[in-house]
């Protein structure tokens, strides 16, 4: 066994974690909390991305690109609360699922028209292209390390402010009864709208912070989408420590999974078998994780209280 | 002698740290109404959450008209024959009043795996259940939404449910909350007409109603039953008054 | 009466960047026939399969029942052309795979009056694994998306690559983070990455390789991945590392022969000053192979037996040279070493050798044409 | 025939649905769209997937995101027998409806455990697995998908599915029946028990129905339903390949469902008339063609709640019970 | 006696059925005013048109001299009504210590505003489940806590919709002594409940409200005096 690699890959899946945190951070806003099923998540995702891509060539600095796309993520995010979603809140599950693909569909086809097929990307400046050493071994592309500290520090102030703050206790509040929130003297629709537009930055965040490693194309944030609705799930709907518990455990899975599976393969069956199990299983991996832990847990890992 | 209809003996919950349920001990015989009063809190509702088998109990028994069903599901201690309404509405809100009641008759009828016969014009379920609404007053709000009535409409189309099943024992969790007086006295001689029909455990704070139909009550303070015995008995007991009544 | 041909792409979702190169290419072919065919007026018909198979089919019938084509071609996908094929081929008509190399179609499913314009699948990869010999590779690890064409590719490379292979990764089209993957390759200290990521996963996969540090120590090597269309954006993109990685091909833009230079100079004029890539080329001579056809039947295109035989003899300007094809209707033709170059400021493909001559499909002798 | 259905829009509505379907192979040579007859058959092979969808969704509160798979089960049923050279039907599509109703046993037993969106997923889960599964089995044609050299053969004389009327109309007698059936389901006391689950599945246990066998003979019925729409599009497509059970087809099925108006018998049907038409006639027009469709969708919830059907039903005067 | 809240002839329908027929009452500063019927007469839904929950189509509503019948609920909510609604409504997902604090304000400028400590004097039980969340309370509790939440908004008005629903005899009078300390401290209140008795003892005035229309209404005195009243239209 190769320690160097055992440790690396365990370090890739936490990374990997991170990732999915990221994307699943501002879905738990939005669909965990606010109870609005927003397929189009996956489409501010890509506007993050898109937006940053053309920020940072524009200004050519990436840190100044990014922090210009937040306020442009926040003010589309308001503006597809204000016109269309607003109105889906009280709508059943399914009628807001429709709505929002009709956002995908329109969406992905803009930025195809718009940006063209090859899609856009960001370049990393030189200070952020080496790699680390970390001990034992153990090399890290210095950017990735900046996904990991941000996807921590988005975490921490997430579960602040919606365990610890007013602002949060009236987010669930008003997810589980609007109508009483307003009769108590909150203007629940305005507080809808800024906490849309939080997640919508908080899901432009992750996708722009991305950029750099994936690149960014049209339909980049269905498949990331399934995937962040996968972490939710797992983790407990609604729940900000289970979602990242459950991203962690995620992207640890699934990176071990890619890692060895075919080798712990090898052991049981030859090698034909186990070269056309190996990805089979390993791209069901997350899918088995999940219909495991729900089949144990029908309300995930972490079910916050009295949902 | 009269016969044992539900016996309770030893059980517990507990919720976390807090003890909802503490040893309970409970005989009801059959034919009684039997009432369980005591505090907010107390755990009254939980004991017919346990007794209808919603919540696992953590420990002891239940028997119930000579069967031990302490591990059945809810469905079939309905089946055997014990009943419970609700102390927070839960109704078919997108049925009508007469479809509400349609489905606990269709129950009490044996499985339901026929697939092609129109239930809807099915006589049988339509005719009892109408009978069922005119004895709680809903019969005019037959064909309306039950979602569309009134909170103490609601509340007596709860009891019309339990009742449709054709139960022998009907637990009931404060079926007059939230009906006027009118309304609540009409279910009082309602249930008092029924007494013998059936046996019935009745949680009421409604101490008028309890104390005109209970032929013995529970007091149950912190999970536990600290007296049991005829209304008079309860009504002279210095500590139930204490714990619980007030001196009015 | 006119000529029709139906030409099915894939023109909408990120994949689109190969389609709108191929339709421009047709559009070359059509203006260097003069618009016409056999003496007769030509119209294209261009549809859109949104890189699905059910609605390339439907398209491919709409082509059929409503436009009464006369030959069906373009086809970038097998999946699409194994749901589409059948409906033209069952409607007798005659049916031009442009890109997809769907090896069925080069052995037991082989037709009469199914052509392939492009290549079979693992051709292209069992070049590549000749060319690793020849550049002395010895120890190989090899990765590609996990689905048909995927690990067509692997089984080619792995049935010409005579050296070690010291790992293998198939990962799901999903993926767009290669950590793991990337993790392993350095752990196995491989003389040669041998990788099969077109489109957008290359851009991906591309840009991770390099942020890992593997770019300075292992050389690339890539099928379908870097190419005519997608290299414009490498360069945009200021990929650099991408040049001077090898793939192979059955052609290049800078193949020496006049049909090629006159199609590449067209090209650029029609398409944005582009340098045509592999997908263009195809596309051209698919429309060239039907004209020919066309021209040996007089000009009767309902002729289909006579059209047939004159693709078969292929007797027109191939922007590879001179095409041959074997009874399975599948060319049998060279293929190059390609080598990412920067000529004045423009990245391209550039030949360097030739790795085997005159190849065709290891599945053509379950034809049973 | 009771002609009181006309006197509503819905009413006018839904025989119109019918009407064109039985129709089209006359209309669609008449306006000289030939390729139409197609694409209503294939329309009505969707609808059946979709009508099976909404007897458990629309009806039973049962939201799965996996239905697609069943079409895939009942696809490759007929796809892999006509690989190894077993053409008849009776083999086929009985083995096609055991194995979809066996794996909605398996998948709906274990699903059935969770409810809302954990409901969602884990259908889902299921769904990618399978489908996964389908991508790795190369002697399958993987993801390339399987080409069906011949149709389900019933040995019938003059029944052969090869001719297009024939099979036309198959499809469309098999999706009248599934109306009929669902229609008749829905009203049972079956139905009713499933429609009540949905509305509060605790209340149901309390009156004594341990609804967990109801659901899951539902989603038995409906993984069959949606078989036979696999076993009729393998025939009519004469491929099977495993995009037909990937996660966007079961989202589509959903979205019919929804646009159509679910929980009403021809919801689905209509939903899916709109739905792939639109899709197919704006597709003609230009290739940004999900630039109109997208806010098509939009407006359909925005302005139209509870669907096609839901909209026409605000014409009628006395809001009905579900018919 | 000031007006505090005004109600002219409101008429209020769900979708289709009216319910109220142009009811008018009024509530004076410092004032207890019951509203009394049987079920389904239009009670709640005279408090709900109150509150901004649902708007009138005709009639008007003035509170503190601005009118509020078109104003959204939480505006109404801010110009210092409180609501106890009927069948509870807490929030099921928040902690007893959340429910209390998310909405809670100081509305009326209150010298002693009603604090946390205050509350669970007044009700012990909530301190003891500070950290249960909302749906893991008892009935009574859960009524408890929807008293205190409306409480801790310190509204000028307050409005008990079934006041005291599923209270144990105890608690119930603990909350009509705590309704008549507000009261001698000079809190507005507009209450509902089925309890005429306690009401009597407490409250200045009283409506009784049949199928949506206001078909008495008087003092205490006068409602305990008519027996003939209280048989036809409250059923006692
Ligand atoms: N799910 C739960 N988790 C934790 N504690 C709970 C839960 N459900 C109930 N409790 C607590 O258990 C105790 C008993 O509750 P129960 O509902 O049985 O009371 P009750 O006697 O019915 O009171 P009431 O008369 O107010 O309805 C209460 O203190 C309540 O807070
Ligand atoms: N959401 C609704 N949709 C339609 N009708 C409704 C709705 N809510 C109440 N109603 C009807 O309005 C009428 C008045 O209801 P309301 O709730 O105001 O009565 P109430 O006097 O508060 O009765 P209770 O004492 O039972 O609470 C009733 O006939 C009821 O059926
Ligand atoms: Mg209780
Ligand atoms: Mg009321």
């Amino acid at each position: 066994m190769n320690y160097t690699l055992l440790a690396e890959q365990f370090f890739n899946g936490f990374q990997l974690g991170i990732i999915l945190f990221l994307v699943a951070a501002g879905l738990t806003l939005i669909f965990g909390i606010m109870d609005l099923v927003n397929l189009a998540h996956g489409t501010l995702y890509m506007f993050g991305a898109f937006f940053a891509s053309t920020l940072v060539a524009v200004t050519d600095s990436l840190v100044l690109g990014m922090i210009l796309a937040l306020p442009v993520m926040l003010a589309a995010g308001l503006l597809l609360e204000f016109s269309i979603l607003r109105t889906l809140y009280e709508r059943n599950h399914l009628d807001q699922v429709l709505a929002t693909f009709g956002l995908i569909l329109f969406f992905n086809e803009l930025f195809l028209i718009v940006w063209g097929p090859e899609g856009t990307g960001i370049n990393l400046p030189p200070y952020l292209t080496g790699t680390i050493t970390l001990p034992g071994g153990i090399t890290v592309p210095e950017y990735r390390m900046v996904i990991i500290a941000s996807g921590l520090l988005v975490a921490l102030l997430l579960y602040v402010l919606v365990s610890k703050t007013r602002v949060g206790m009236l987010i669930r509040a008003g997810a589980s009864n609007r109508e009483m929130v307003g009769a108590l003297g909150i203007n629940i629709k305005l507080l809808f709208t800024l906490v849309f537009g939080l997640g919508a930055v908080l899901a432009g965040f992750a996708g722009m912070i991305i950029t750099p490693i994936t690149q960014a194309d049209s339909g980049m944030g269905e498949s990331i989408l399934i995937l962040a609705f996968v972490v939710i799930v797992i983790g407990g709907i609604g729940s900000i420590k289970g979602a990242f518990i459950a991203a962690i455990l995620t992207g640890l899975i699934d990176t071990m999974g890619r890692s060895f599976i075919d080798v712990a393969l090898l052991q049981i069956m030859d090698t034909v078998a186990a070269e056309t199990a190996g990805p089979a299983i390993s791209s069901m991996m997350i899918y088995i994780l999940m219909a495991i832990i729900l089949a144990i847990k029908p309300s995930g890992l972490f079910p916050p209280k009295g949902a | 002698m009269t016969e044992i209809m539900l016996k309770v003996e030893n059980l517990v919950k507990h919720f976390g740290g807090l003890v909802a349920t503490d040893s309970l001990n409970i005989e009801v015989e059959q034919g009684e109404i039997h009432a369980v009063i005591g505090p907010n809190g107390a755990g009254k509702t939980t004991l017919i959450h346990q007794l209808s088998g919603m919540l696992e109990s953590d420990s002891g028994t239940i028997h119930f008209d000579g069967q031990e069903i302490s591990h059945m599901s809810s469905a079939n201690r309905c089946h055997a024959g014990m009943v419970r309404s609700y102390q927070i509405t839960s109704i078919f809100k997108d049925f009508s009043v007469l479809d509400n009641v349609a489905m606990s008759i269709q129950a009490r009828e044996g499985h339901s795996f026929r697939f092609w016969k129109n239930a809807n014009k099915d006589a049988v379920l339509a005719g009892k259940a109408r009978e069922i609404l005119v004895e709680m007053g809903l019969e005019e709000r037959a064909e309306v939404l039950a979602d569309n009535l009134a909170h103490g409409e609601q509340r007596q189309l709860e009891i019309a449910m339990a009742l449709a099943t054709d139960p022998k024992m009907l637990l009931l969790d404060e079926p007059m909350a939230g009906m006027g007086p009118e309304e609540s006295s009409r279910v009082t001689k309602y249930l008092e007409s029924m007494k013998g029909k059936y046996t019935m455990l009745l949680i009421e704070h409604d101490m008028d109603a309890v104390f005109a139909l209970a032929d013995r009550i529970t007091v149950l303070v912190y999970g536990q039953a600290v007296a049991c015995g005829t209304p008079e008995e309860i009504r002279g007991n210095e500590e139930v008054r204490h714990a619980y009544l007030g001196d009015d | 009466e006119k000529i029709k041909v139906g030409i099915v792409l894939t023109l909408t979702t990120p994949a689109s960047i190969m389609g709108k190169q191929m339709k421009a290419a047709y559009e070359v072919a059509y203006d260097h026939l003069g618009g016409k065919m056999g003496g007769k007026e030509l119209e294209l018909i261009f549809e859109d399969d949104g890189l699905k198979p059910n609605i390339g089919k439907q398209k491919t019938e709409k082509l059929v029942k409503k436009d009464k084509v006369d030959f069906l071609t373009g086809y970038i996908w097998s999946h699409v052309l194994g749901a589409s094929a059948p409906v033209a081929l069952k409607a007798g008509k005659i049916f031009v795979s442009a890109n997809a190399g769907h090896s069925l179609y080069a052995g037991k499913k082989c037709h009469k009056n199914f052509f392939n314009a492009a290549w079979e699948n693992s051709q292209n990869s069992m070049a590549m694994g000749t060319m690793l010999n020849q550049r002395g590779v010895k120890n190989l690890y090899i990765l590609s998306l996990n689905y048909a064409a995927g690990k067509q590719m692997v089984a080619g490379v792995e049935r010409t690559f005579k050296g070690n292979v010291v790992g293998k990764d198939l990962v799901p089209t999903s993926h767009k983070d290669w950590s793991a993957e990337i993790a392993k390759v350095k752990a196995a200290k491989p003389d040669g990455v041998f990788v099969f990521y077109p489109g957008s996963w290359g851009l991906a996969f591309f840009t991770q390789y390099k942020q890992a540090g593997l770019d300075k120590t292992t050389p690339l090597y890539s099928v379908f991945s870097v190419d005519g269309a997608n290299l414009p954006v490498y360069q945009k993109r200021k990929m650099k590392h991408m040049i001077g990685t090898f793939n192979t091909m059955f052609w290049a833009p800078d193949l020496d022969n006049a049909v090629n230079k006159r199609f590449v100079a067209d090209f650029a004029k029609k398409y944005k000053g582009q340098i045509p890539s592999h997908y263009a080329a195809q596309a051209y001579d698919s429309l060239m192979l039907i004209a020919a056809g066309v021209k040996a039947a007089g000009g009767d295109a309902k002729n289909t037996d006579a059209v047939r035989k004159g693709m078969e003899e292929a007797d027109f300007g191939s922007v590879r040279g001179k095409i041959k094809f074997g009874k399975n209707h599948f060319p049998i033709q060279n293929f190059y070493a390609r080598q990412v170059i920067n000529k004045n400021g423009q990245w391209q493909l550039s030949v360097r050798q030739t790795v085997v001559e005159d190849h065709a499909p290891v599945m053509s002798n379950e034809c049973k044409l | 025939m009771n002609l009181e259905i006309l006197k509503t829009p819905r009413g006018i509505y839904n025989s119109l649905l019918i009407l064109l379907c039985i129709f089209m192979p006359w209309i669609a040579p008449a306006i000289g769209q030939d390729f139409f007859t197609d694409v209503f058959g294939r329309i009505m092979i969707v609808a059946i997937a979709a009508i099976s969808l909404n007897l458990i969704m629309g009806f039973g509160g049962m939201i799965s995101f996996g239905h697609a798979v069943f079409v895939g089960i009942g696809g490759y049923a007929v796809g892999i027998f006509a690989s190894h050279g077993i053409e008849s039907a009776y083999i086929q599509w009985p083995v096609g409806l055991l194995m979809s109703g066996l794996f909605a046993l398996i998948i709906g037993a274990i699903s059935l455990r969770t409810r809302g969106v954990y409901f969602i997923m884990i259908t889902l889960a299921f769904a990618q697995m399978i489908y996964f599964l389908s991508v790795s089995i190369e002697k399958y044609g993987s993801d390339d998908g399987l080409t069906i050299d011949a149709r389900s053969d019933f040995g019938i004389p003059f029944y052969d599915l090869n001719d297009a009327l024939t099979m036309y109309f198959t499809v469309f007698v098999l999706m009248v029946a599934c109306l009929l059936i669902t229609r008749k389901m829905v009203n049972s006391r079956f139905g009713r028990v499933i429609r009540a689950a949905k509305s509060n599945d605790e209340r149901m246990h309390t009156i004594g129905y341990p609804t967990y066998g109801y659901k899951l003979t539902a989603f038995v019925i409906a993984g069959m339903m949606c078989g036979l729409s696999g076993l009729l599009s393998a025939n009519f497509e004469d491929f099977v390949s495993p995009d037909m059970m990937f996660w966007t087809f079961s989202g589509e099925l959903i979205f019919i469902v929804v646009l159509g108006g679910m929980g009403t018998i021809m919801g689905p049907l209509g939903g899916a008339i709109i739905f792939l038409l639109l899709s197919e006639v704006l597709s003609n027009i230009t290739n940004s063609w999900h630039l109109i469709f997208g806010p098509f969708l939009i407006l359909v919830v925005l302005f139209a709640r509870g669907g096609v059907e839901g909209f026409l039903a605000k014409f009628e005067k006395s809001p009905e019970a579900k018919s | 006696m000031a007006d505090l809240l005004r109600v002219d002839n409101i008429e209020s329908s769900y979708g289709a059925s009216q319910v109220l027929f142009g009811i008018s009452i009024e509530v004076g500063v410092g004032e207890v005013v019951t509203l009394l019927g049987r079920n389904g007469m239009g009670k709640t839904t005279t408090v709900r048109s109150i509150m901004g929950l649902m708007q009138p189509h005709a009639g008007e509503i003035h509170f503190k001299g601005e009118a509020i019948h078109a104003e959204p609920s939480y505006k109404v909510a801010q110009a210092g009504l409180g609501l106890v609604p009927e069948g509870r409504q807490i929030f099921p997902n928040l902690s007893v210590y959340e429910n209390l604090v998310a909405t809670a304000a100081n509305r009326g400028d209150k010298a002693e505003p009603w604090t946390i400590e205050k509350i669970f004097d007044l009700f012990p039980s909530l301190a003891e489940r500070q950290t249960n969340a909302g749906n893991q309370l008892s009935g009574g509790e859960q009524q408890m806590l929807a008293v205190s939440r409306a409480l801790m908004t310190n509204p000028d008005l307050l409005i008990l919709d079934e006041a005291t629903e599923g209270l144990a005899p105890l608690i119930r009078d603990d909350i009509w002594r705590v309704l008549g300390e507000l009261k001698s401290a000079g809190q507005s209140i507009l209450v509902i409940d089925k309890n005429v008795d306690a009401l009597t003892r407490i409250a200045d005035r009283h409506y009784i409200i049949e199928k949506g229309k206001v078909v008495w209404s008087g003092d205490s005195e006068a409602l305990k005096q008519d027996e003939d009243l209280q048989h036809r239209y409250l059923g006692v």
